[in-house]
């Protein structure tokens, strides 16, 4: 028993229970949690993840200990749980397994994803405490770190998609959580169908991976790229990598809120704060960063792949950092800062810095959670309710002290203030795009591109400090400016309309602030993880731990640098990122420091200030340009369906038969004469039918012999002329008798007869064809040449000249003469101007085999009680030199 | 003698009678029940449905890891025609049997409370539907599946007819015109098949297994394949047949509704497998593209005719035909997991469009309407109800964990790794491409559902009271639930018994689709078609198509046969008498 | 042979008369002189039971039967000429003159002659036990159908009392009533 | 010159194509019963002139027998819905019988 249980804990087993934990969280909360108080609820839900975190931390401990020395293969911890399905591929059955890996890349993001997650919850307990929901709160927050679980440690594609879509689920469900607003609902389907359009092209970018690495499991389609083994035939090998990576950036896109599919991000704020803390800031949005580092192997193999990923991340950081600096909502301008954030991030992949944009995602979870969570607390504290306009806040730093100080180490950290996370992420990313860019040889990327990542993600730094800092001294400094505005009630009742807020905010509980101030001094120590490798200026060399620790995981880019001097790079990127943090510091300070007012909105044209802060009217171009004309295209297929459709097969057919009806009654007179009539003809015509015999031969050839078989009918008498030679030999004079008096008719109504070559009529040339039938040419005196389309491709002994063959028949026998094409008589090519062959030779012209047949004649008469004589000459194909039995051919 | 009159057989040998015969026996009880009673009846009706289906789990005791039939029976019947009651269940029919037995009995005790009138006779027609489809599924000749065929399509026209809503005669009249004309083109199929191995084998046949081995010409195929495909195209239902479809749905009460979607549809898909795909080869690889190009406008046509419906009940009708869309786009890939996929989803497309059916007949037992426009906010009332419509809804959109992404993604993996020679080859990426944004869609208007049903203030203020699911209702959504979630995450339960029979049925495609190739004269395969006499193996190059070039390499059984058929008489069996037999090449696999 | 030739005669007389009488008792007369002219054929083709039944049978009772209903009904049994359809009718006897015609010259030239018969060849010991010993089935089947057909004419021709006429109109109302609303639930049913 | 069966079988055709011409032209209900029975009787000569041909067996008077007694039941129910159309149209002149027109 004991063994048992401690088996069940063995380190891979761990893998399983990690994720399981939260899950049975979930069912628990989902399924009880309607019942239970609230204490239960909140210890399942926190003690689960907790234990899940307490697990992860064991996991990766261990995995630290299983490390080899050296340049050894890192090794992994493992977990197959089950087969999940499998399919087949090439004759081989491909096993989808429930497994799960957890190496450097995945051991980091769990560790992220369960310890982030425990404090979210923590805080949950605190600011959710007063919501009907709670239960259901705390069970579709268990079921979304169980699904990133699920997603971060799957060790396949379809396995990392259950997560991929499950925590899409949960965010449709945390999105429309307060689901009797319509708006939130409404925003909640919008990112779960933008996610959607995203899954669609992960969908489409696995298959192509399994089709050419054949597995699912990330470690082969690695190994199959590091190995050169990523092709398909007919396919060249870049164009392959380029659609796959494509496709499945389209599904990060979707998850990670790039361009163009970035646009759910800011709606799904409509969900609660920490919901937007855990989901949309520290880990589900990174998700499609993770995924492009797990297949950064592949992504390498494709130079445009990889162009595109860079140019989409650093427009979607310059995009949303601009919108940013217009928003009036804490946690619109947060979610925006997300946004640009995670296009830093993506910037950083598409110019090979994986882990320079891993890292971003490592650091940026800790500093955006807590301004997430700060941003929670500020509205838990003034009553907002939704979303808080800054305008209308103020002077809080006095009023919230935790909340505050920690909301400004993460705004440090964000802003790229030097030692903070977000100084050595940011500056390893600048390093990235500076380092493709002075890089000599263009072979791999083209350094414009770097440069271009430079310039975009510079800007889109200083804007970041920018709006980071309008943001904090908005909220933090001057004068509360809701102080006296409201009467502090219902807070539920009214969001950020014309109402101030709570006009005696309070600090939040110990289970809110607390998580704030861990978190808080994450945002600032996490980043010392990562310290440059080279310093700049100074050229010395640091450990760079995070680097080396991700090595195994992720794909490896390097570039010389042009003057061959690793330092311009570096330089380079200090100065610039230093610089932007400096102004755009500097520049919130001036404009916004103490102030109540916007400067922007008042300095800046009207127009583009109203472009910025109505987020580019991206969303009214896309209901425009998509949105109108799919619903435009769903009425118009409904509108076919009951209009054309329906009509055509439904409406057209019944009118058809009712038309149809309506003209055949009208025969139906109901006068018996012209029914009578009509019998009549019928009558006649069966007479007419019967007038003349029908003889109907049928023969069957059994080599020379030749069965003729007639037809049966009222009264029919037969004789037979077997050779055609105008002398009637059946029935011979005795056997003749009739019942109508005449002697040379008989009842026999079979004859045979043996044919010699006298008897022969005529020739054949019978071809063999692969499908279908026989062809026949008929052969004269006059030479035929055979048409080439029956002889196939191969038919000429050399290629020039193509003049088929000619056949004709002289006397008893066959010439052929060969021509330009390879005809096989006797077992051996003709070389000879003409060959003669007789009846029933076999030969091959080119591929196709072929036989002379020879043909015979024989008439047949047949008399009726109505006697009339009807007379039938067949001409029979027969097979002189074929067994027995063999099939006829009636030539007529 | 004496031993087969004191033979006792075991309940396994006749396992598939007592299926088909608990329900008609239960139905003749009912006939004879006084309608006074109609607690009874149901009782009695819905108890026989239940312990056919605990019949029915017996089964799953066959070994289906071979190509043989399982529980097969087979007795003479009318012998003069080579008819027989011969049935039997393989990896493919198992489970749509038993999805059969699990869904007429909800199904019917889903209408516990809705059905008030003529109650004796619903319970009768449901009872005889079950036979009906049980046979349609086991019979293993094609006499004894017409009969079937037609004898489900009864009941179902009496059940739409008599206890639908109110245009129902139109709807069930719809229904019965467009089965019917499907279905009497594919008896002249049949009797044309049964005729031509009458010419061939000397005797007439109805037996599946016989007539496997009629090889016909390409035309035929073609032609006899457009008769199959039509009757259950129709059935299925595919672009652009499928009008019939939304209007029986609409007008259905609940109870027919969910056996209409979740077991009657799944016979056109079925009778493609069983029938149609394996008797015609040559007309399949031809067409096979095509159809499954109509699989795939299916579903994105489906999906978009989906969304703008105003009555949810049409809104999942039209949902069937985009899912069912992916069955006929997975089955024409014709590779194992393709098509091992379309049986799942088959299954799948039972569980949650039965589902979703019954939960869209709670709320029109509660509010009398199906209109979109007239819900909103029913989390609030009815929790329960809203969570598991939600469960039903991710299933049906195809989140992974729920057994649709199983389906559709087999189906679609299928569709995407398709062969070149026997599946579509390129076409198959083109196709899976077009599928997949049937995936985008599903979630666009499942959802658009769910926001107009669920989400928002209520439209209301009486549905504030709204009672949530009751015990029965729970009871009857249960089972459907635990598959959902049974299938999504352990879909091996199911697949390891259907992947035999999937590899089985490609096997033997291959085989016989080679040897129509060859040559595709009017002949009959030898009783094991897969181990040929006579005749080197020839190489295949080139085109599959009929318009083969001559100069490919000609069947040597062709040369040795004396002059070609005669042309005026072509099925003459004396003329065949002597034909060496053709040259059956199984190991020159094309691929 | 001339037994042959004389009933032949008669036969085809008396055809003819049925045909183109105009008075229903005329025709019936004809028929009988028909009848008669037949069994004597059947006495010459040694089918002496035959010739006896068909006595028996077509003179004795259907002739009876059709003389009874002409009684019956009286003078509306005499149907006045008409020129409606007259082309028709020309054609069809033009039509089937011309066949049976042929037909009768076709097969009249078949030179079957007959032999010497059995003993009990056509006597009531040879048909009476060929048809009591090989055709039973069908002899008690024929006598099945015979009662059907009395039974059938019975009810034909009783016509209703007045109860069952009054009960057939109400079920004819009922039945339209129910027949149109079908139709308007048809009817919407295609419109929407 | 003996008499065949050629000769019966004219007779027969004449008789038969007599009654097939009465059937078709009149419009007297009894005379056109009349000559379904012409037509029936033409029939009879046939078996029984082929039998006398083959007169081992008695198959063609068997035959000849049943259709003289289907003729009884074919007039007894043909006369029966005579007296029935008369009672409805006070007429057995076929051509005011079409109720069944279009």
């Amino acid at each position: 028993m004991l063994e048992q249980i401690f088996d069940n804990f063995a380190v891979e087993r761990m893998l399983l229970w990690i994720v399981l934990l939260p899950l049975a969280g979930a069912v628990v909360n989902g399924l009880f949690g309607r019942f239970a108080d609230r204490q239960m609820v909140g210890l399942v839900g926190v003690g689960t993840i907790g234990l899940s975190f307490f697990l992860a931390v064991v996991a990766f401990l261990r995995l630290l200990d299983m490390q080899p020395e050296g340049d050894a293969e890192f090794v992994p911890l493992q977990y197959s749980f089950y087969e999940w399905f499998s399919i087949h591929l090439r004759g081989r059955a491909v096993p989808i397994d429930i497994a799960f890996v957890f190496d450097a890349l995945s051991g980091v993001m769990t560790l992220v994803v369960t310890g982030i997650g425990l404090l979210i919850h923590i805080y949950s307990l605190g600011y959710m405490s007063h919501d009907r929901s709670f239960a259901r709160f705390f069970a579709y927050l268990n079921l979304f770190s169980a699904s990133m679980l699920v997603l971060v440690l799957a060790g396949n594609l379809p396995v990392m998609f259950i997560g991929w879509e499950g925590v899409g689920l949960c965010s449709y469900l945390l999105i429309g959580f307060w689901y009797e607003t319509p708006a939130y609902a409404a925003a909640g389907r919008k990112a779960f169908v933008v996610n959607r359009i995203g899954d669609f092209g992960v969908l489409i970018g696995m298959f192509i991976l399994v089709a050419v690495a054949g597995s699912f499991d990330f470690a082969s389609i690695n190994h199959s790229s590091y190995s050169g083994a990523f092709t398909l035939a007919g396919w060249e090998a870049g164009t392959l990598a380029t659609v796959a990576c494509l496709f499945i950036f389209l599904g990060c896109t979707g998850k990670s809120a790039q361009i163009p599919l970035y646009v759910w991000l800011p709606d799904a704020m409509a969900g609660p704060t920490p919901v937007s803390a855990l989901i949309h800031a520290a880990t589900m949005v990174t998700a499609g960063v993770y995924l492009c580092c797990r297949l950064s192997p592949v992504f390498v193999q494709s130079p445009v792949a990889m162009s595109v990923v860079a140019v989409v991340g650093t427009l979607t950081a310059l995009v949303a950092a601009t919108i940013a600096v217009a928003q009036r909502e804490m946690k619109k301008i947060l979610a925006y800062s997300t946004v640009s954030q995670l296009g830093f991030m993506f910037a950083a992949v598409g110019v090979g810095a994986f882990a320079a944009g891993f890292f971003h995602v490592f650091t940026h979870a800790f500093f955006k959670a807590c301004l997430f969570l700060g941003a929670g607390s500020v509205m838990h504290a003034v009553g907002a309710h939704g979303d808080a306009d800054i305008f209308k806040l103020g002077g809080l730093r006095s009023i919230l002290p935790r909340t505050h100080i920690t909301f400004l180490l993460s705004c440090c950290a964000i802003a790229g203030v030097p030692m903070f996370s977000g100084f050595f992420s940011k500056d390893e990313i600048l390093l990235g795009a500076a380092q493709l860019g002075v890089a000599s040889d263009a072979a791999f990327l083209s350094p414009s591109i770097g440069w271009f990542v430079f310039g975009g993600l510079a800007i889109a730094a200083t804007l970041t400090a920018f709006y980071m800092f309008r943001l904090y001294f908005l909220t933090f400094t001057g004068e509360y400016r809701s102080a006296g505005a409201s009467d502090g009630h219902g807070s539920e009742a009214h969001g950020s309309g014309e109402h101030g807020y709570d006009a005696s905010p309070h600090e939040s509980p110990a289970s809110m602030t607390g998580p704030l101030v861990v978190l808080g001094v994450g945002a600032v120590c996490v980043g010392w993880l990562g310290l440059p490798h080279l310093l700049p200026f100074t050229g010395a060399h640091l450990p760079h731990v995070w680097g080396e620790w991700l090595k195994p995981a992720l794909a490896h880019v390097e570039f010389t640098p042009a003057g061959g001097d690793p330092l311009t790079a570096v330089n380079i990127a200090f100065i610039a990122g230093v610089s932007a943090m400096a102004v755009g510091i500097g520049l919130a300070y001036s404009m916004y420091a103490n102030k109540s007012s916007d400067p922007i909105a008042s300095g800046a044209p009207a127009s583009l200030y109203s472009f910025l802060q109505d987020k580019w009217r991206v969303d009214e171009l896309y209901a425009a340009v998509v949105l109108r004309p799919v619903k435009g295209l769903a009425r118009i297929c409904a509108w076919i369906d009951q209009t054309f459709v329906d009509v055509l097969l439904t409406k057209v057919t019944s009118g058809l038969v009712t038309l149809s009806s309506f003209i055949l009654t009208r025969a139906q007179t109901g006068v018996m004469h012209a029914y009578g009539f009509v019998m009549a003809l019928g009558v006649a015509g069966l007479m007419l039918w019967f007038w003349s015999p029908h003889p109907d031969v049928m023969p069957v050839v059994k080599g020379q012999n030749v069965e003729f078989t007639a037809g049966r009918g009222l009264g029919y008498e037969y004789r037979w002329d077997l050779n055609a030679d105008g002398t009637f030999e059946v029935p011979s004079g005795e056997h003749a008798s009739s019942t109508f008096g005449s002697k040379t008719f008989g009842s026999e109504t079979s004859a045979s007869h043996r044919y010699t070559p006298d008897d022969f009529r005529g020739f054949i040339l019978v071809a063999a064809a692969i499908l279908g039938e026989d062809i026949e040419i008929p052969l004269s005196e006059h030479a035929v040449v055979l048409d080439p389309e029956v002889l196939g491709p191969d038919w000429q002994v050399s290629g020039d000249a193509a003049l088929p063959p000619a056949v004709r028949v002289e006397g008893n026998e066959v010439v052929i003469r060969p021509n330009s094409a390879a005809v096989y008589a006797r077992g051996k090519l003709v070389s000879e101007k003409e060959v003669r062959l007789p009846a029933g030779s076999r030969l091959r012209i080119g591929q196709v085999p072929m036989r002379i047949a020879p043909v015979v004649q024989a008439t047949l008469e047949v008399r009726n009680a109505f006697g009339n004589v009807a007379r039938e000459t067949v001409d029979v194909t027969i097979d002189v030199a074929a067994p027995a039995g063999a099939r006829a051919e009636v030539v007529r | 003698m004496t031993d087969s009159l004191f033979h006792q057989p075991a309940l396994a040998e006749v396992l598939l009678t007592v299926l088909l015969g608990v329900p008609l026996v239960t139905a003749f009880a009912v006939l004879f029940m006084p309608r006074q009673w109609p607690a009874a009846i149901r009782r009695l009706s819905v108890s026989a449905l239940v312990i056919n289906f605990v019949l029915s789990l017996w089964l799953l005791g066959g070994d289906y890891t071979g190509a043989e039939f399982q529980f097969l029976e087979k007795v003479s019947w009318i012998e003069s025609l080579g008819i027989s009651y011969k049935v039997g269940v393989d990896g493919i029919s198992l489970w749509l049997v038993l999805l059969t037995t699990l869904l007429t009995p909800i199904a019917l005790y889903a209408s516990w409370t809705s059905i008030q009138t003529k109650v004796k006779e619903y319970a009768l027609a449901f009872l005889l539907l079950e036979v009906g489809m049980i046979g349609a599924f086991v019979s293993l000749d094609l006499f004894l599946f017409y009969i079937f065929w037609e004898l489900m399509l009864v009941p179902m026209y009496l059940i739409i007819g008599v206890w639908g809503g109110k245009d129902r005669v139109y709807a069930a009249v719809k229904f019965f015109i467009y089965t019917m004309a499907g279905s009497l083109l594919m008896l002249v199929a049949i009797l044309y098949v049964a005729t031509t191995y009458k010419t061939l084998a000397g005797q007439y046949s109805f037996d599946l297994e016989q007539l496997h081995r009629v090889v016909l010409p390409f035309e035929v195929q073609l032609w006899l394949f457009a008769a199959f495909a039509l009757a259950f195209a129709i059935k299925v239902p595919m672009f652009p047949f499928h009008t019939w479809l939304p209007d029986a749905h609409v007008q259905a009460p609940t109870g027919g509704s969910v056996i209409l979607a979740a077991v009657l549809l799944k016979l056109g898909i079925y009778g493609f497998i069983r029938f149609a795909i394996p008797l015609f080869p040559l007309a399949t690889q031809y067409v096979g593209p095509s159809v499954a190009a109509l699989g795939v406008i299916g579903i994105i046509y489906g999906a978009y005719c989906a969304w703008v419906q105003k009555d949810v009940k049409k809104l999942v009708a039209y949902s069937s035909v985009s899912h069912m869309g992916f069955v006929v786009l997975g089955l024409f890939a014709m590779n194992t997991h393709g098509v091992s996929g379309s049986v799942l989803q088959m299954i799948n497309h039972g569980v949650s469009t039965g589902a979703l059916f019954i939960l869209v007949g709670v709320i029109y037992e509660r509010l009398h309407t199906r209109q979109l426009d007239s819900f909103g906010g029913l989390a609030k009332s009815m929790p329960w109800y809203t969570t598991v419509f939600v469960i039903v809804t991710m299933s049906s959109v195809g989140l992974p964990g729920t057994n649709g992404f199983v389906g559709e993604f087999m189906i679609m993996s299928g569709a995407f790794l398709s062969e070149s020679f026997i599946g579509f080859g390129r076409w198959g990426r083109l196709l899976t491409l077009f599928a997949a944004t049937g995936v985008i869609l599903a979630a666009i208007y499942m959802l658009h559902v769910v926001l107009r049903m669920f989400w928002g203030p209520l439209s209301k203020p009486e549905h504030e009271r709204l009672p949530d699911l009751t015990a029965r209702e729970h009871l009857v959504l249960a089972p459907l639930l635990v598959l959902v979630f049974w299938i999504g995450l352990y879909p091996n339960t199911f697949l390891k018994r259907t992947e035999p029979a999937v590899q089985t049925f490609l096997s033997d495609f291959n085989t016989k689709w080679l040897a129509c190739r060859q040559n595709d004269a009017e002949r009959l395969l030898r009783p094991d078609p897969a181990v040929p006499a006579g005749g080197p193996a020839q190489p295949k190059q080139g085109s599959p198509s009929k318009q083969g070039s001559p100069s490919q390499q000609g069947s040597p059984s062709k040369q040795g046969s004396g002059t070609a058929k005669p042309s005026s008489a072509p099925s003459r069996p004396v003329a065949q008498a002597g034909v060496p037999g053709p040259a059956a090449d199984t190991k020159g696999d094309p691929r | 042979m001339t037994l042959f030739w004389v009933c032949a005669a008669f036969a085809v007389a008396g055809a003819i008369g049925t045909v183109t009488a105009r008075r229903p008792l005329r025709a019936a007369m004809s028929l009988l002189v028909h009848i008669i002219a037949l069994a004597g054929l059947y006495l010459g083709l040694h089918a002496e039971l035959l010739a006896a039944l068909q006595l028996l049978v077509y003179a004795g009772a259907i002739v009876v039967l059709f003389v009874f209903v002409i009684m019956l009904i009286g003078p509306a049994t005499w149907v006045p000429s008409s020129t409606g359809g007259l082309s028709l009718r020309a054609m069809s006897v033009a039509v089937i003159g011309m066949v049976a015609s042929t037909i009768a010259v076709a097969l009249g030239r078949y030179e079957a002659f007959f032999g010497k018969s059995p003993a009990h060849y056509g006597t009531v010991e040879g048909l009476g036990g060929a048809l009591y010993r090989e055709a039973w089935v069908p002899f008690e089947l024929v006598s099945i159908t015979l009662l059907v057909a009395i039974v059938g004419a019975v009810a034909v021709a009783r016509g209703r009392t007045p109860e069952e006429a009054a009960r057939a109109r109400q079920l004819r109302h009922e039945r339209a009533a129910a027949n149109a609303a079908l139709g308007d639930a048809a009817g919407s049913g295609g419109n929407s | 010159m003996s008499i065949g069966v050629g000769e019966y079988l004219a007779l027969a055709s004449v008789l038969f194509g007599t009654g097939a011409v009465g059937f078709l032209v009149r419009r007297n209900l009894l005379i056109q019963l009349m000559s379904i029975e012409l037509m029936l009787n033409a029939v009879n000569v046939v078996w029984v002139a082929f039998n006398r041909f083959y007169p081992e067996r008695h198959d063609g008077q068997i035959m000849a027998f049943f259709v003289v007694a289907i003729a009884a039941a074919e007039a007894a129910v043909g006369l029966a819905i005579v007296i029935s159309l008369y009672r409805l149209r006070k007429t057995v002149e076929t051509d005011k019988a079409d109720a069944l027109r279009h």
